[in-house]
């Protein structure tokens, strides 16, 4: 149980750096969001995943109660964070804001 | 149950209850809301006579809200001091909320409802204020009043806005200051209660944070009172509010808020720390000049008749933080009968300047030419409280200030007295020129030349009648302050300072 | 716990309040000075939260399961009486934000400007 | 409490009030003004001040940030250049910060250390409601029980507070008339022909769920974290989120300004109410145990937690209405036409 609890952690950290270094560096605003809306609900959706499995130490009502819990906050982010990142990006394009291409851009 | 025993808690929770009762009605039909609120108010002032004679009979009241014992619960403690508040509370604002009927009328058409809602609930914060034991109880009520406050002067015409914005940047400060001050009585003592803490706090003195809570409350007093070096808010607020509302706020608020001060001096800081160990007395008696000073100047350069009241306003509250702090009986009875003084003597200015918006829609001193003609009864009224501003006996603002002139003698400190007699005389050049105007020069008309018939044309009774009943209060307070001193000042005043 | 902890809390409410208090007398912008009155607001709740938070304490929910009445250690749980004043205070806060707002609004809507020197010209 | 996260939460709260001050745009100032609220929100769950905690993620991070958003959005993003001839103004703000900041520090040498278990703080008054809630009221979660019960007179001031700002907004803001004389053209054209339909799907899934966690939150405010407070505001911002996703009229026809005021009103006109039932069976304001008298099969121990219940529920009515008529004011200016 412990091994499976430090691997969903552990894979959880590293989609959240992932998550960082995209938004860091990527170049233009569709990108970024693309990095922080995937790694960020995947990332939350294991961290979360492995505090429910840690919580089961000791299985009885109550820990079953809280990793249930636990589990309805991994489904409303798993609904509503992809939601909220097509938002930004939806008022992003509406508002004009250009995708960046290879090639360069005109200097203006 | 009965209504006598309940009454410090009824004196509340009428108005609050009330206030809410009047936003009921008003999305009923608008013509119900003053009945509501006149009601609720009445019922208040009420129970606050009630509590009075209690405690004049039977000494100081405590209160358990919830049934816990203090400094557990919430406790309300009413003595002599914040029982004579109280009746002035609630009387002020009986008198105000029957003043503003006409004028809100033409005013405020669209938000009747909203106003008097909030009028009964700055009424509910300022009576909740001054009857608690609970410092932080205090905070939440402070917050009641001062965000109604906001929304009562925001009510007034264009300027109001901006005034008010400048009004709650610096209220907050000030709230913020007092919670911050309490704060740190609550780190050292881990007590909210007043009386607890007046009991923990002396093993404390030598420390520098205390002292530091005694400024911080300070402050944040001074700017809800506008105390001379923080006023920057008080003129265009006041000035630009509905004049309705001005009715309320100006006589009420900045008074609460040195009784607060007084409160928080005598009964969780003692008297010995403030006048002894603190050493402030000094610095404040001088900061009182100033404000005196500052305030009488700034008013005589006005030319805004509303205005230069609320440079007056400064003036008074300086006549009240000097009494306060400085060191002697005399002094302290003198700042405590001068709130009640001071809150009728403003009402009076503030519902005459009301009557003048309403019958000539301006507020300049031009607007007052010709008013002894028109409106002999207003002028006569007016004439009381100018006489009473002034100190003229036997008006009731006369002997608050020979209670402070004789505190200042016997603390020996003549520059405040000197101070409080130039006010007097800055005080009597602006009256007269305000009642040289409104008697000799003839109001100009529109169509060119003077209007030769002058008929007599009174302000609606509505307001009239509050104006003559605080215009005759003043006389009768003035005739009754001896008694009110021995009877009810003197229980609240440490003796032998 | 190195010592820096025992008045860190402190020092940074001290700080965020002159950030705040700055803000609320300087800044030109009315939205950044309600801004800074919010800073300024929850600089107070740091100071008094900080007040409540003790070494090894848990939160003020009395566990109750299990061993009932058994004897409550009163250094195991956090003081919970600044918590609740907090939460009044945090109420005030919002409700003195939604009516400042209100009045930014108010004044944008009749001098078209946030700036404080802007709408004082307007003024005169 | 881990002092390591205490640390660096703290520094991360100045970067940020930093930020915000410093930023030339509103919005961002807005957007980074909700991450401090998170900050905070962290730093208390750190200290253990749950509650607290609860109520400044709902409050300050959730419900400020729309209303900020919400009045730049109606007003404009963009922060004035500077102009000389404020310099006096900024040396004066400076030397008062300065000095408080100083005055501050001197009052800081003489507090006792942070997270000491033996601060007069610690030992005074609250050792009693740590010992005594259970016995006294049956209410496991301190703050809850100190919230509403010992301290309950501040509350029921706390949620007439809410009340007074509702009203206070609408005194303010509210235009009755359909034209206002000095009124300035929109600020931003919103596409109104472009609705969205998975943010609009996802919206109406989400809000029963929201508003049931509501519920939750205020029925189980005596066993966790959470209340009335927290409860309404929740509640509350479900609708807010259908006037984002849909527009303002919809909402406007399941929740009308006069249900908003007639709520706000009703929840604290509960609260009030409760206290004076307790007066008039013959106890002092707000002492819940005379209840017992009229609820059946109750106790005065169990009298005074369903009396709490009572006023929370109170308390989380008049929430509630009153963040959403803030937001309503705020976003449509006053004039209750159409919103973000």
């Amino acid at each position: 149980m412990d091994i499976v609890v430090i691997m969903l952690t552990v894979i959880g950290l590293f989609s959240f750096f992932a998550t960082t270094v995209g938004l860091l560096r990527f170049p233009d605003f569709y990108s970024r969001m693309h990095a922080a809306g995937k790694g960020d609900t995947l990332a939350s959706l294991l961290m979360l995943l492995a505090l429910a499995l840690y919580n089961f130490h000791e299985v009885n009502l109550a820990n079953l109660l809280v990793a249930i819990k636990i589990l309805s906050i991994v489904v409303f982010i798993f609904m509503a964070s992809p939601t909220a990142t097509h938002a930004i990006t939806d008022a992003a394009f509406e508002s004009g804001v250009k995708p960046w291409t290879k090639e360069p851009e005109e200097e203006s | 149950m009965s209504f006598a025993e309940q009454a410090p808690v009824l004196l509340v929770i009428i108005p609050l209850l009330s206030a809410l009762l009047v936003n009921m009605v008003g999305l009923i039909n608008r013509r119900y809301c003053l009945p509501v609120a006149v009601t609720g108010i009445l019922g208040s002032l009420t129970a606050s006579v009630i509590t009075l004679i209690r405690v004049m009979e039977n000494g100081v009241i405590s209160y358990r809200l919830g049934g816990w014992p203090p400094p557990f619960g919430i406790e309300y403690v009413i003595d002599h001091l914040n029982g004579l508040v109280l009746v002035t509370i609630s009387f002020v604002s009986l008198l105000a909320v029957i003043f503003s009927k006409e004028s809100i009328k033409k005013e405020l058409p669209e938000k009747i409802p909203q106003f008097y809602t909030l009028f009964v609930l700055l009424v509910t914060g300022l009576l909740g204020m001054t009857v608690t034991g609970d410092a932080f109880n205090l905070y939440v009520l402070l917050e009641i009043s001062a965000l109604t406050g906001y929304a009562l002067i925001a009510m007034g015409d264009n300027r109001a806005l901006v005034a008010s914005f400048n009004y709650i940047i610096l209220g907050t400060i000030g709230a913020s200051f007092y919670l911050l001050g309490v704060g740190h009585l609550y780190i050292m003592t881990g007590s909210l209660n007043m009386g607890d803490l007046l009991t923990i706090l002396p093993r404390l003195y030598t420390l520098n944070v205390v002292f530091i809570a005694l400024l911080l409350i300070l402050t944040g007093t001074w700017i809800k009172m506008a105390f001379f070096p923080m006023h920057g808010w008080l003129p265009n607020a006041y000035t630009y509010a509905p004049s309705a509302a001005g009715c309320l706020v100006a006589p009420l608020v900045t008074k609460v808020s040195v009784y607060i001060m007084i409160r928080i001096m005598l009964s969780v800081f003692s008297p010995l720390y403030v006048y002894n160990i603190a050493g402030l007395s000094e610095t404040i008696v001088w900061m009182a000049v100033i404000a005196i000073l500052s305030g009488s100047i700034l008013a005589l350069a006005q030319t805004d008749f509303k205005k230069m009241l609320t440079y007056l306003i400064v003036a008074e509250v300086g006549y009240m933080v000097g009494g306060a702090w400085l060191a002697s009986s005399a002094g302290l009875t003198g700042a405590i009968l001068h709130i009640v003084n001071d809150a009728l003597m403003t009402l009076c200015l503030f519902i005459f300047a009301g009557i003048v918006i309403y019958k000539r829609g301006g507020h300049q001193l031009q607007d007052l030419a010709g008013l002894y003609k028109k409106m002999p009864v207003t002028m006569a009224a007016f004439t009381v409280g100018a006489l009473s501003m002034i100190g003229v006996p036997p008006t009731a603002g006369f002997f608050s200030k020979w209670y402070l002139i004789l505190g200042a003698i016997d603390a020996g400190r003549y520059h405040f007295m000197a101070a409080l007699l130039f006010s007097s005389l800055v005080n009597a050049i602006l009256f007269f020129r305000v009642i040289e105007i409104a008697y000799f020069e003839p109001k100009i008309d529109h169509h060119g030349g003077e209007t030769e018939n002058i008929v007599v044309d009174e302000a609606p009774l509505s307001m009239l009648v509050p104006l003559i009943i605080v215009a005759l209060s003043l006389i009768v307070i003035g005739l009754y302050s001896g008694d009110i001193v021995t009877n009810i000042i003197q229980h609240s005043v440490p003796q032998g300072l | 716990m190195p010592s820096i902890i025992s008045d860190y809390n402190y020092w940074i409410y001290i700080l965020l309040m002159m950030i705040g208090l700055y803000a609320m007398l300087a800044k030109n912008n009315l939205v950044k000075k309600v801004i800074g009155m919010s800073i300024f607001q929850t600089a107070i709740i740091i100071f008094y939260v900080s007040i409540s938070a003790k070494e090894h304490a848990t939160i003020p929910i009395i566990a109750h399961h299990g061993a009932a009445e058994a004897a409550i250690d009163v250094a195991h749980y956090a003081n919970p009486l600044p918590h609740v004043l907090m939460l009044t205070a945090i109420v005030v806060s919002v409700g003195t934000l939604g009516v400042a707002l209100a009045l930014c609004l108010g004044i944008y809507r009749r001098y078209n400007s946030l700036e404080e020197d802007e709408i004082q010209e307007q003024l005169q | 409490m881990i002092w390591q996260l205490d640390l660096s939460i703290l520094t991360l709260i100045v970067i940020c009030a930093f930020a915000t001050i410093m930023v030339k745009d509103l919005l961002s100032a807005a957007i980074i003004f909700g991450a401090y609220s998170f900050l905070m929100c962290l730093l208390w769950t750190e200290m253990g001040a749950v509650d607290v905690a609860f109520t400044e993620a709902s409050v300050g991070a959730g419900v400020s940030t729309v209303l900020f958003i919400a009045a730049v959005y109606q007003t404009t993003r963009k922060v004035g250049v500077r102009k000389s001839g404020r310099l006096l103004s900024k040396a004066v703000a400076l030397v008062a910060t300065l000095l408080t900041g100083l005055v501050l520090l001197i009052a800081e040498a003489d507090f006792p250390d942070f997270a000491n278990p033996f601060t007069p703080a610690s030992l005074h008054l609250s050792p009693y409601y740590i010992m005594q809630t259970l016995h006294d009221t049956n209410v496991p979660n301190i703050v809850t029980s100190v919230l509403a019960d010992y301290r309950g007179f501040d509350t029921m001031f706390e949620t007439a507070v809410i009340f007074t700002a509702g009203l206070a907004v609408i005194a303010i803001l509210r235009r009755f008339k359909k034209e206002d004389r000095c009124d300035l053209p929109e600020p931003y054209v919103i596409s109104e022909a472009h609705p969205d339909t998975i943010i609009r799907f996802i919206a109406r899934q989400l809000v029963p769920f929201i508003q049931l966690f509501a519920l939750y939150v205020v029925a189980h405010g005596h066993h966790s974290p959470g209340g009335g407070f927290q409860g309404g505001v929740i509640f509350g911002a479900s609708f807010i989120l259908l006037a984002i996703s849909y527009d303002f009229k919809m909402v406007l026809g399941i929740m009308s300004e006069r249900w908003n005021i007639l709520l706000g009103n009703i929840g604290v006109l509960i609260y009030a109410g409760i206290g004076f039932l307790c007066l008039l069976l013959g106890a002092n304001f707000l002492d819940y145990s005379v209840l017992s008298k009229v609820l059946p099969a109750t106790d005065k121990i169990m009298a005074r937690s369903h009396g709490m219940l009572g006023i929370e529920i109170g308390v989380a009515i008049a929430v509630l209405a009153i963040v959403i008529s803030i937001y309503f004011n705020i976003v449509s200016r006053g004039k209750y036409d159409k919103g973000l």
